[in-house]
């Protein structure tokens, strides 16, 4: 797995992984960690599968924040009932904006290969694809399931390790799920780039488990039900 | 004119339904209430057809009924599929030609009779009239129409087939008349013995 | 800048369409909207869509439309032609409405050579509902319900609409399949499909090759190969039976 | 045979999925649908874990044909389901229908979605009545409504178990909510838990010679005359009402000493459960009753919890406008207490929206 060279200043990040394994919730809580840096950050949304739970609800809220949300708010996500249209024209030129870019991707059979909806994201030297695993998932519940799964997916260039269980969520699980990955990462190759933990657990977690840095999330999807 | 129940049973294609119809119909024409409804099971090809006739001067309840004032079997099927509509007052009559089994004919009955329908049909007439001859017997034992408005409603009914071949009509006629007979006959010789 | 030229008959307010980018839909109804112009056509068209990509259309024109369960456009559309045959009923509907659900309608009106025209849009997918297999899934082709890619041991192989409605109608029918990626002849092929209920010859129905990069997963050099180098192969461009004869577009 | 759950363990799922893996867990065999929003993801992760399993799928022309093709499946001796929502459930009320009939053990998921007609995608329990008697017949029918995926993936297994046991079409009832939302739930393997997987046997294609041994079969569902099909009715309904008993499941607290008895199914009764919770802490009695078979319905169990009780009121609170009230007030006819309602169709309920009704009508 060639690791593609960063040279650029920017962060262009895409959120890939198994159904309801955190991509949203990853892409919304980095694309605000860099704008309390003061960067400006684009989030998009390329959630194409039947979406139900996607970032589009929380589009106002998100834009207050200061960031640029592409993706059809829920009224103007027209379909008659259906979930609605699936894909703004602008996500297809994200790349062309300025700034970081942060996409999240849908999950489906195709993997990665959503990303082919950008143009020129087959080309850029700025991607990183980051596969959000969570071993609580039965899909990637166990080492050779996730191990399968990444190799499926196509190109992933790191990993984020965001093991839960909702409200029933304990240490012993994070902890469990955690080691997996990072085993499963170092078989595949695959760097794993933090561990994500529900920011309520800040005081509990010892961080001296796993050389892997943590990144505190602040849960935004439990209200982004359509 | 109180209430009459008939049921006419036979093969399919035995022109039950048909003198069902002709009844009802002559029932209608002397301004009675007469409901006449097939038991149309999956029985049309060749299976136990049952007509269910009901005629009287007021209104009719319901379609069909349990027991019956008069039963017909025109086939040797018919007499066990029917024997369950009959009980003590009900006149129950079958065709003298048929060797029935004694267990199917019907445990209780006014009357059980034997018509010689079939032979009359075969003989002195016409094999094809042999259902007229059954309307002729129903007649016969009810008086639910008088002869003469039948013979309107098979005119009306068969006219056109009449015209063609006018010998028919006289055949008809006839055939409805030998069967009124027929059953006064046993009606009074059934009250005889 | 010049702003391209809009058919009289497409309805303003619902202008930008939904349709995703690089969808066929758009170009389809695009064709259809100046061939009703030109045929002047708008005050008498009913328009009827299907549940799927389809009703994303269903107030696309300024013409009266009503939006039908999914699969029974069809019967609507015929319904609406048998009630007043004066009125033009066209029939808007994706390969899953027409090929699966709304087969039987499909082939019947066919056999009846029922007057109403019927688009089929194919994009080889059900779109509105993520991406499943439908009847013109390619072998091998990935979709959400044959994630190791269509068997055609276990489904068969693409369902040929355009060729098998040729079979069962009768003369006066107009049948021809068009792709997005020949304008001027799917404009040509609807538009024959109108005069030929206009004239009361048929039956008339155009299935149009269409793209979906959204459940294909293609960006737009790949929507394209798949369009013409894989779908055209299997589902061969023409007109299978028309009235007008070879040359007979006026 | 590969094992589905290797060990008990606790999971985070959406609703669909956890009908797919409960349903591989009970030894489906074949599953036949077609798209419908809000299932859609039984059928993708079905797809996607059936070969591994030996299993296998169809997706087929239409809900009609799915609905028929599992009544051919399940008289060929094997496991089969399909799963469904609004027009689709419509559709397959034919196919269900010769189920009851035949005493086919056909098993269906129904995601409640909004209606009449297309409706939304979303949600709703508009499909109560349509689910429990729709079709031509006397509702001779197995229904669950489920409210969490706990439940969902209890229920599959038992519905599977229940429908092969008793021979009636039986139905796992969720809705578009519970399709898609996440939580937490423990998956197990069946026989892990000392559940038997009840054994399946095919009406046609026996195993052994015609004529030697062996009867041909011949099954049917028309009769000739009026008296037949009368008799084949009275057989079904008896047979049905025998077995009633044994498969009604409900749960109830706080009814004791109840002013009003708060009446909810299916995913509204975890807002129900939390309003009389806070009802009972600002000083309100209030009682919770939740049938979970909506067929056979717990009317004795109702009626108890209401005499018991001394409730003046009885709230019924639906995502629809009535249907779970009418078939409530058959099964209580004769019951005295004020019935009031609060109908909100193809719309979710919370909490608060039962504890304001409450406090409208004290």
């Amino acid at each position: 797995m060639l690791r593609t060279q960063f040279n650029s200043a920017r962060v262009v990040e895409a959120y890939v992984g198994e159904y309801a394994s955190g991509k949203s919730e990853m892409a919304i809580n980095r694309a605000l960690e860099l704008k309390s840096q003061g960067r400006q950050v684009t989030l998009v949304d390329l959630d194409t599968v039947e979406p139900f739970y996607t970032l589009r609800p929380l589009k106002e809220l998100l834009e207050q924040k200061g960031l640029t949300v592409i993706g059809f708010s829920r009224p103007e996500a027209f379909g008659l009932g259906e979930t609605g249209a699936m894909l703004t024209p602008a996500a297809r030129w994200a790349l062309r904006r300025e700034g970081d870019i942060i996409f999240d991707v849908g999950y489906g059979v195709y993997g990665a290969r959503t990303l082919n909806l950008v143009e020129e994201a087959d080309t850029s030297t700025e991607l990183r694809v980051i596969a959000v695993l969570n071993y609580s998932r039965p899909m990637t519940g166990s080492k050779a399931r996730i191990i399968e799964y990444i190799k499926e997916l196509g190109r992933v260039d790191a990993l984020v390790a965001n093991t839960h269980l909702g409200d029933e969520t304990t240490l012993e699980v994070i902890e469990e799920g955690t080691r997996i990955i990072i085993e499963c990462a170092g078989e595949l190759g695959i760097p794993v780039d933090y561990i994500a933990i529900d920011k309520k657990f800040a005081g509990e977690w010892n961080l001296e488990l796993f050389a892997i840095p943590v990144k505190w999330i602040t849960r935004y999807m439990p209200a982004a039900m359509w | 004119m109180a209430l009459v129940r008939i049921a006419l049973a036979g093969e399919g294609g035995q022109g039950v339904q048909s003198v069902a119809e002709i009844l009802a119909e002559a029932a209608y024409n002397e301004n009675k209430q007469a409901i006449y409804i097939p038991n149309f099971g999956l029985e049309q090809r060749g299976g136990v057809s049952i007509a269910f006739i009901q005629v009287s001067d007021s209104r009719i309840g319901a379609p069909k009924f349990n027991k019956a004032d008069v039963v017909i079997a025109m086939s040797e099927r018919a007499v066990g599929r029917t024997a369950s509509y009959s009980d003590s007052n009900t006149l129950f009559v079958y065709d003298d030609g048929f060797d029935v089994d004694p267990a199917d004919l019907p445990k209780e009955a006014k009357q059980i009779m034997g018509l010689p329908a079939i032979n009359t049909a075969n003989n002195e007439l016409h094999p094809r009239v042999f259902n007229i001859i059954i309307m002729g017997a129903v007649i016969g034992l009810t008086n639910v129409v008088t002869f003469e408005t039948a013979k309107e409603a098979l005119e009306h009914k068969l006219g056109y087939k009449f015209e063609k071949n006018p010998d028919l009509r006289e055949l008809n006629f006839k055939a409805l008349e030998i069967g009124k007979q027929l059953a006064e006959n046993a009606l009074k010789e059934g009250v005889a013995k | 800048m010049i702003t391209p030229a809009i058919p009289k008959s497409w309805y303003l307010p619902s202008k930008p369409h939904k349709f995703c980018p690089g969808c066929g839909h758009g170009i389809v109804l695009k064709a259809l909207g100046e061939v009703i112009d030109e045929l002047e056509i708008q005050d008498q068209t009913i328009f009827g869509c299907d549940i799927g990509c389809s009703l994303l259309s269903w107030n696309f024109f300024a013409c009266d439309s009503t939006q039908t369960h999914h699969g029974r456009t069809t019967p609507v559309m015929v319904g609406i032609k048998r009630a007043r045959p004066e009125l033009i009923t066209i029939g808007y509907m994706g390969d899953g409405g027409g090929y699966s659900i709304g087969s039987q309608h499909l082939l019947n009106s066919a056999v009846r050579n029922e007057k109403v025209t019927l688009i089929l849009v194919n994009n080889t997918n059900y779109g509105m509902t993520g991406g499943q297999m439908a009847p013109t899934t390619l072998p091998g082709q990935k979709t959400e319900t044959t994630p190791y890619g269509r068997d055609p041991e276990k489904t068969g192989y693409p369902t040929k609409g355009p060729e098998f409605i040729a079979e069962l109608t009768p003369e006066g029918a107009y049948v021809a399949r068009a792709t997005v990626s020949k304008y001027k002849q799917l404009k040509r092929f609807l538009k024959n499909a109108l005069r030929n209920q206009m004239e009361g010859n048929g039956f008339s129905f155009v299935e149009v090759l269409s793209t979906c990069p959204t459940n294909w997963r293609t960006n737009a050099q790949q929507t394209w190969h798949f369009l013409e180098d894989e779908m055209e192969p299997v589902f061969p461009v023409g007109e299978l039976k028309s009235p007008f004869g070879k040359g007979g577009d006026k | 045979m590969l094992k589905v759950v290797d060990e008990t363990k606790k999971a985070f799922l959406t609703g669909n999925e956890t009908v797919a893996w409960a349903a591989l867990a009970a030894g489906a065999d074949i599953m036949f649908g077609y798209p419908i929003t809000p299932q859609n993801e039984v059928m993708h992760y079905w797809t996607r874990l059936a070969p591994r399993y030996g299993r296998d799928f169809l997706q087929t022309e239409d809900e009609i044909s799915a609905g028929f093709t599992v009544c051919g499946a399940v008289q060929a001796g094997k496991k089969a389901f399909t799963a469904t929502a609004g027009p689709g459930n419509v559709l397959m009320q034919e196919p269900f229908g010769m189920a009851e009939a035949m005493r086919l053990p056909l098993f269906a998921i129904i995601q409640q979605r909004g209606g009449p007609s297309s409706g939304t995608v979303v949600y709703s329990q508009q499909e109560v009545a349509l689910t429990t008697y729709g079709g031509n017949g006397e509702g001779y029918r197995i229904v669950y409504s489920t409210a969490t995926h706990q439940e969902i993936y209890d229920y599959t297994i038992k519905g599977f178990n229940v429908a092969w046991k008793y021979r009636f079409p039986t139905f796992l009832l969720g809705d578009g909510y519970q399709a898609k939302m996440r939580e937490p739930l423990e998956m197990y393997d069946p026989e892990e838990k000392g559940i038997k997987l009840e054994p399946t046997y095919p009406l046609v294609g026996l195993p052994g010679k015609i004529g030697e041994g062996r009867e041909p079969q011949h099954l049917c569902n028309i009769y000739s005359l009026e008296e037949e099909l009368y008799e084949v009715v009275m057989k079904l309904s008896a047979d049905y009402e025998r077995i009633a008993p044994d498969l009604v499941e409900w749960q109830e607290h706080s009814c004791e000493d109840a002013d009003i008895i708060i009446l909810t199914h299916g995913i509204v009764s975890r807002a129900a459960d939390d309003a009389v919770k806070a009802l009972r802490a600002q000083g309100i009695k209030a009682g919770y009753f939740r049938p979970i078979t909506l067929r056979p319905y717990p009317s004795q169990q109702l009626r108890e919890a209401i005499a018991k009780s001394g409730a003046k009121i009885l709230l019924i609170a639906e995502s629809s406008y009535g249907q779970f009230e009418r078939l409530t007030k058959q099964e209580i006819y004769g019951e005295t207490i004020k019935i009031e309602h609060l109908y909100m169709p193809g719309v979710g309920i919370v909490d608060y929206d039962i504890i304001n009704k409450v406090k409208s009508v004290l």
